[in-house]
């Protein structure tokens, strides 16, 4: 007889979702989703609301990345004042922007995927977790802890606040930094990147042992989508968008984010609140791809700075369409990020005074792109001559993802899932698919759900008649 | 010394909450030896335990599956937290009631230009029309307001419950904090 | 004569005593002849011409006269004060703005019996010492608006409006003003507002516009009824107006009495008549074999008093004591069709729409306690709703500015003192026994 | 007294009734509530050229106009119907089966109470109480006054105004 | 001439002359009252509550902006009851209109999030209302956000007594009241409004507010209202 495997919640992710497997009756997987299950319509009660509070209201999308969300809105915002911000605010925006993104990685990394890294996905659930984690490897999990925690401090040191500080505001940043402020932040740089290395050769020890999950990651192909800057180098804050194919063709390049219906559009399927975006021209579902730390580091010529170019080979040697490898490319950004905030800091104007352009509305229309830590994140704005929002669009970082994860799920379930002797680590790597996205799924939605994980044996045309509850 | 049961859940909210108490940083370590974990996004357990000494709940009550959930986690819990701004005022999410759930989904799922323009309705819970505080709905022992609370303030409020104290928040937090 | 008018119902037990309605439906209200054929503007003549203001109000204040508007407040002490009061300009006023729903004396009165409520208001002028005056009338009483400028243009064509009025001093000027449809306006200090042409908000007193009225002069203020007790009082004299009613609660109270009863219609019986007496000797009792439930005086601000209390006599304080008040004099009678917590919705959905936003907790708290009553009518209510409601109705009892608020919650208070059954069915069994509230209604989640 | 007096935004001669109740009153502050329900006697409704004017005659702020004019009940701001139905929720009439007698009207007028219909045929109100207890249920019909009626009786007066009595 | 008399305010012997407030006089001494609608410079309306007292033998509450002193008088301005009726008044204000502290222009800097704090108001008991009100950005430098109005009507106050404009005032009644300007124009198409900015720095939330403020950015300066009050009586 069919069955069907509810797990609910999905659990390590920055977000709640489910995951169906549909198995046949021979109980061999026959199609799997992944349900992204709330949806709050940002984009609805925002309208009417005026564009200066904007970047504040967006950032209560996410709590995990709100920074992200504060520089898109922002961005969006300095468009529709037709202003060029000060040089400094670009910067300090940067850094802010790169501190979150050291943040979050730490958190996707250390406090959610560490545990299946470390302890092994057939590990036992009770122990699968930071305080498993800490049990076993106290210094990775100090190290995690503290790397996260310097990413917020620096926050912290510039926002005021380390979760939706108001600091970003439409044409800058409303406060100069201090010289106390840099130079506190300065001094944790080095202790970071000690903990990115240390995390990086350790990881390096344990990539033999997830062969055949990095084999099964890599089976959904698709696009690539990322920022690009003249160097040819990471980009987080702004710059045209490149699209690569699976080989690493480049298929369309130095798109303009303002133009961006022209080369995406989205889709929507029944069994998500998430929607789909994909590459316009090539349609749906041929057209989708992947964003985030995979992506960018298969973008990008190199990092571009030292140290994450050093281990740029580590990626460069592993199979980059393997989904397995966020957790790769991620270390590597950290490594980035800290290098770069440090470089940021020394710029000589960094403590100017002048960091917010001030003009009424200029333009009744404006659009945002950064890169969030996991990936493109786009909001677009329309306004009224008063200066109040009569449309809002978001293309969301995570959301960018949800075919690959879809189809990840499906591909791993397939690989693993075997009806006759269900155990909880066939469903722990389903689970751990999802994890490797880090997906953020508190930006589009999320939800956590009341059900343990179950089993439900379906008859042909889909009844349940049994629940097997484990 | 037995340990005191600790379950963190979120329902509609940002998950800035959650990320404030890990904002603790090493004192979430640090209180290993006094909690257990038992149930949380960060843990691995997937239904909520028949009993849990405190659950901390950020969020809002937006759907019928956080309906169902929140009525599971008070039934099973002894101290229930209602966790920063959403959960005790519905916040952010509850800007949506003055427009209502079916704006929203008409706005967000048909209105642009979409490939496939439909509403979800597989196994995706139906949205409440009026999102509202975790009080709204079931019993709260505790509210701790703030977007979200700080760290510090989380530390105290757990702190104090975990030696058997009502914590005292006022002039510790407030809304919008 | 027009024959519209209304008089007292008929009295076949002999348990009514007309004073206020003595000429009600006898004489024609558009004729001052009729009403000087009658005695009418005798005694203000006597007054004017053999009383001294301060023995007038000697003589009110003896009757035990209490203001006919609601709260009972001694009319004599508030003339007195009035008199008292510095300021070359006063003025009186004439509460015509009879907001009850249920109550219809006042508008029979100006429309039946007009120039006694004129004489009644120049006698009080002269007693305070005003010179000008308005009558303040809702504007959905045409008739007797029409009636009562028609009155006034009479009776400043015999000289007994305007300047020197029959050869004294005494100069009074009367107007009469329209509400415009807000119950607040029945609010001493609202109604005064409403007549400076503003929105009909109260003010907080102290000042009482006995000191501080119209235009920051004194005013003195009271309702139709009052004015017409006022003749009577002088005619026959103090001692015998007190002789009538009870101790506290003098002469008699005019009803509007409605709702599930055989007769309905305007009655006058002396303070003190059992609610007994009233709706079945009276009102004929019950009709269509029905039982009866509850009785509601006291309009918005009153409260439904039980088949337990029905021989509670009608004064002010023992009214008050069973949980309700006199009010202006609407009797609304409920039998067993009735469900008790629809009518305190009822009264609450009036408090809600009639509330002039002014104060937090009657413009909030009549539309939370509303939207409480809603939620038990639907079944949807906890028990914890209803801790909610009295709560709100302790709050908002206490903390509202004006009357219209302050009472607001009685007609909540009232019926859980004595149908507190009836709420614990819509609560706890999601039944409404009386079968009026949609109680199967689901919860609007979707 | 204030003399100079300030004319009327048209010709029409409905303005002079306006005017004449604000002379009457002396132009003073007071007469607003007067003035406004002789502009909505003469023209049905109160639109801004009449909220204007009477406040610019009386030399009131025009916020303080428009707050009085949203104050009471009786001034409607919107133009009302060809016929106008009026249903008493006095507390008697309410007792009485008022709500059965509105809820008949709403259904067949298809509007709720405090509308008009699209054709502009009937504007449904609700009355606090009209004092007409003793008639209740009592519903007001174009100014005539009925009482006791049931809600079917109701429904057919309304469906004679609609021109769908068939 | 006015006369000194002495009373007592929460058990602290306190003289005020007879012209005065029992706010008045209560502040001279130190002594705080919670208040939203009362402000130093306008005249007092009574109308938040939030400033009921106790007097000894009224037998009702009232406003202490309104009232009074008088010859022996003996105040309470913080007894439990006081305190538990002013927590409800604030949940009131908090579930009438759509108050999200969180992404307001005054977050940290608002009268009424204050009150919150002060009088222990850490979660709203009383259900919330969400009312659909448009924001009103028309003017070029200032915009009014009715949902976070609480009708204390100083606003209008300031226009119409300090700055002669009037272009303020309330629409409707009961839980249907706004704020208005002239006749419900759009704030930006005002003939009477002047732009002084009055209104808005007197507003004790974020309803009103300088356009171009981004969250958490507007502060208040109410206070400007007492000197501007004192200066014009010295000018006289």
């Amino acid at each position: 007889m069919a069955q069907r495997i509810v797990i609910d919640p999905v659990t390590r992710i920055e977000g709640h979702a489910k995951i169906t497997i549909q198995l046949d009756d021979a109980g061999e997987v026959a199609d799997a989703h992944f349900h992204v299950t709330q949806v709050r319509g940002f984009e609805k009660f925002v309208e009417g609301r005026p564009f200066h509070e904007m970047p504040s209201l967006m950032a209560r999308i996410c709590g995990i990345c709100p920074v992200s969300h504060l520089v898109a809105s922002a961005k969006a915002c300095d468009e529709l004042l037709a202003v060029e911000i000060p040089e400094t605010a670009t910067k300090l925006r940067q850094i802010l922007n790169l501190a979150q993104m050291i943040q979050s990685h730490a958190l996707s990394f250390f406090y959610l995927s560490s545990p299946d890294l470390l302890l092994g996905m057939d590990e036992v659930p009770e122990k699968r977790s930071l305080f498993g984690v800490a049990e076993a490897d106290p210094v990775l999990a100090r190290d995690g802890v503290r790397l996260r925690q310097i990413g917020q401090t620096i926050i912290e040191l510039l926002g005021g606040k380390r979760i939706h500080p108001g600091w970003v505001v439409p044409g800058g940043v409303n406060a100069p930094l201090s010289e106390d402020a840099r130079d506190a932040m300065l001094a944790m740089i080095p202790e970071g990147l000690d903990i990115a290395r240390r995390t990086l050769e350790w990881y390096r020890t344990v990539l033999p042992y997830f062969e055949d999950e990095i084999a099964t990651f890599a089976n959904v192909k698709t696009l690539f989508m990322g920022l690009t800057n003249a160097e040819n180098t990471l980009e987080f804050y702004d710059g045209p968008v490149r699209i690569i194919n699976g080989t690493g063709e480049v298929i369309a390049d130095q798109l303009s984010a303002d133009h961006y219906t022209e080369f995406l559009q989205e889709a929507v399927e029944p069994w998500s609140f998430l929607k789909t975006p994909f590459y316009r021209p090539m349609g749906y579902p041929d057209g989708v791809y992947r964003v985030g730390p995979l992506a960018r580091l298969n973008i990008v010529g190199r990092c571009g700075t030292p140290r994450a170019d050093e281990y740029l080979g580590l990626f460069r040697e592993q199979d980059t369409q393997s989904s397995f490898h966020y957790h790769t490319a991620r270390l590597i950004e950290i490594m980035y990020g800290l290098e770069k905030v440090g470089m940021l800091l020394r710029e000589p104007d960094i403590l100017s005074k002048r960091t917010r352009a001030v003009a009424e509305p200029n333009r009744s229309w404006g659009v945002g792109i950064s890169e969030a830590p996991r990936g493109t994140l786009l909001h677009h704005y329309e306004i009224d001559d008063n200066g109040l929002i009569t449309r809002a669009n978001l293309i969301i970082a995570t959301g960018n993802n949800n075919y690959a994860m879809d189809r990840g799920v499906y591909e791993v379930a397939k690989r693993y899932v075997r009806g006759g002797s269900l155990n909880d680590g066939m469903l722990n790597r389903v689970e751990s698919i999802i994890r490797a996205f880090d997906p953020c799924l508190s930006c589009s939605t999320h939800a956590v759900g009341q059900m343990p994980m179950q089993v439900e044996l379906l008859t042909p045309n889909g009844e349940v008649v049994e629940v097997l509850k484990r | 010394m037995t340990r005191t049961k600790i379950a963190t859940v979120w329902l509609d909210g940002c998950s800035g909450c959650h990320m404030s108490f890990l904002d603790i940083d090493g004192a979430l370590l640090d209180l290993a030896d006094r909690i257990d974990l038992v149930y949380s996004p960060l843990v691995d357990r997937k239904d909520f335990p028949d009993s849990v000494d405190i659950t901390l709940v950020e969020g809002a009550v937006s759907s019928e599956d956080d309906l169902a959930k929140i009525r599971k986690v008070r039934a099973h819990t002894r101290t229930l937290v209602a966790f920063g701004d959403c959960a005790v005022t519905g916040n952010v999410p509850a800007l949506r009631n003055s427009v209502g759930a079916e704006s929203v989904l008409r706005r967000v799922y048909l209105e642009p230009d979409l490939h496939a323009p439909q509403v979800p309705n597989l196994v995706v819970p139906a949205l409440l029309n009026v999102v509202k505080p975790v009080h709204a709905v079931v019993p709260v022992d505790v509210f701790i307001p703030g977007c979200p609370p700080s760290a510090k303030t989380i530390l105290y409020a757990l702190t104090e419950l975990l030696d058997g104290r009502m914590p005292d928040l006022s002039n510790r937090t407030r809304f919008g904090a | 004569m027009a024959i519209d008018t209304v008089g007292a119902l008929p009295d076949e037990n002999g348990k009514q005593r007309l004073i206020v309605l003595e000429h009600a439906g006898k004489i024609d209200p558009e004729d001052i002849e009729a009403y000087m054929a009658v005695g009418g503007y005798a005694t203000c003549s006597d007054v004017l011409q053999s009383m001294t203001p301060a023995e007038v109000i000697e003589q009110i204040r003896n009757s035990g006269l209490r203001g006919r508007g609601g709260a009972g407040y001694p009319v004599g002490l508030k003339w007195s004060t009035v008199a008292k009061a510095h300021g070359s300009q006063k003025y009186i006023v004439c509460n015509g703005d009879e907001g009850d729903p249920g109550a219809f004396m006042d508008r029979s009165i100006m429309e039946a019996d007009p120039h006694r409520v004129l004489e009644g208001m120049m006698i009080a002028a002269y007693a305070v010492g005003a010179s000008r005056g308005y009558l303040y009338v809702r504007a959905e009483y045409p008739l007797a608006i029409k009636r009562l400028k028609h009155a006034i243009k009479q009776a400043e064509k015999h000289g007994l409006l305007g300047i020197n009025i029959s050869g004294t001093p005494f100069s009074l000027s009367l107007q009469v003003r329209l509400g415009a449809g807000a119950f607040v306006c029945g609010e001493e200090t609202a109604l005064l507002a409403s007549i400076e042409g503003r929105r009909g908000q109260p003010r907080p007193r102290p000042p009482y516009p006995a000191e501080s009225g119209l235009w920051g002069c004194p005013t003195l203020i009271n309702n139709v009824e009052t004015y017409a007790n006022i003749v009577p009082i002088l005619r026959e004299g103090a001692e015998w107006f007190a002789s009538i009613g009870t101790e506290r609660s003098k002469g008699t109270k005019v009803f509007a009495l409605s709702g599930r009863i055989a007769r309905t219609g305007m009655i006058e019986v002396p303070m003190g008549t059992t609610l007994r007496e009233i709706i079945y000797d009276i009102g004929g009792g019950i009709p269509d074999g029905r039982t009866f439930k509850a009785v509601q005086t006291g309009g918005p601000s009153g409260g439904c008093i039980p088949a337990a209390h029905i021989d509670t006599p009608v004064d002010y304080e023992s009214l008050k004591q069973v949980g309700s008040m006199m009010g202006s004099g609407g009797m609304i009678v409920m039998d067993d069709s009735s469900c008790m917590v629809d009518v305190a919705k009822y009264f609450l959905e009036f408090c809600m729409t009639e509330s002039c936003g002014k104060c937090v907790p009657c413009r909030v708290g009549t539309a939370q306690m509303y939207g409480l009553l809603e939620k038990i009518s639907e079944g949807r209510a906890s028990l914890d709703d209803l801790a909610l409601l009295e709560d709100l109705c302790d709050m908002v009892a206490n903390t509202s500015l004006c009357g219209l608020g302050q009472a607001a919650p009685n007609p909540v208070i009232s019926t859980l003192r004595y149908f507190r059954d009836e709420y614990m069915a819509h609560i706890v069994d999601k039944t409404c026994p009386a079968h009026v509230c949609p109680v199967s209604r689901k919860e609007a989640v979707r | 007294m204030r003399t100079n007096t300030i004319a009327p935004p048209s010709d029409d001669k409905r303005w002079r009734i306006v005017q004449a109740t604000m002379r009457r009153h002396g132009f003073a502050p007071d007469a607003l509530i007067e003035a406004l329900h002789s502009a909505q006697e003469a023209f049905g409704y109160l639109d801004d050229d009449a909220l204007r004017y009477v406040g610019k005659s009386l030399h009131l702020p025009l916020s303080r106009v428009y707050g009085v004019a949203t104050f009471y009940n009786l001034f409607t701001l919107k133009p009302q119907g060809e016929h106008t139905c009026v249903v008493c929720m006095g507390t008697a009439c309410y007792i009485k089966g008022g709500p059965d007698v509105l809820k008949a009207i709403e259904d067949a007028a298809g509007v709720r109470k405090g509308e008009t219909t699209p054709d502009k045929k009937v504007s449904l109100l609700v009355a606090r109480c009209l004092g007409a207890c003793a008639l209740a249920p009592a519903v007001v019909f174009d100014g005539e006054m009925d009482g006791q009626l049931a809600p079917g009786q109701a429904a057919s007066r309304i469906k004679e105004w609609m021109g769908d009595g068939n | 001439m006015t006369r000194v008399v002495t009373l007592k305010i929460d058990d602290i012997d306190a003289t005020g002359r007879e012209d005065e407030t029992v706010l008045e006089v209560a502040l001279e001494h130190g002594i705080q009252i919670p208040r939203l609608c009362a402000l130093e410079g306008l005249t007092p309306v009574g109308a938040c509550r939030l400033c009921l007292v106790e007097i000894e033998g009224t037998g009702r509450l009232l406003p202490a902006c309104t009232t009074r002193v008088a010859e022996g008088m003996v105040v309470k301005t913080n007894s439990e009851r006081l305190r538990k009726y002013r927590r409800m008044t604030i949940e009131m204000l908090f579930a009438e209109g759509n108050h999200v502290c969180s992404v307001c222009v005054v977050n940290g800097r608002c009268e009424l999030q204050d009150l919150a704090v002060r009088l222990g108001v850490d979660h709203i008991r009383i259900p919330y209302l969400y009312p659909k009100r448009a924001v009103d950005a028309s003017h070029e430098r200032f915009a009014l956000d009715p949902n976070r109005c609480v009708l204390c009507t100083r606003c209008v106050r300031v226009c119409g007594e300090i700055e002669g404009a009037h272009t303020w005032d309330l629409m409707s009644r009961g839980i249907d009241s706004a704020v208005i300007t002239d006749l419900h124009t759009p704030w930006g198409e005002s003939d009477t409004c002047t732009t002084c900015g009055k209104c808005v720095q007197v507003c004790p939330t974020g309803a009103l507010f300088e356009k171009g403020m981004a969250v958490g950015e507007m502060t208040k300066r109410a206070s400007f209202l007492a000197t501007l009050a004192a200066s014009r009586e010295d000018g006289r």
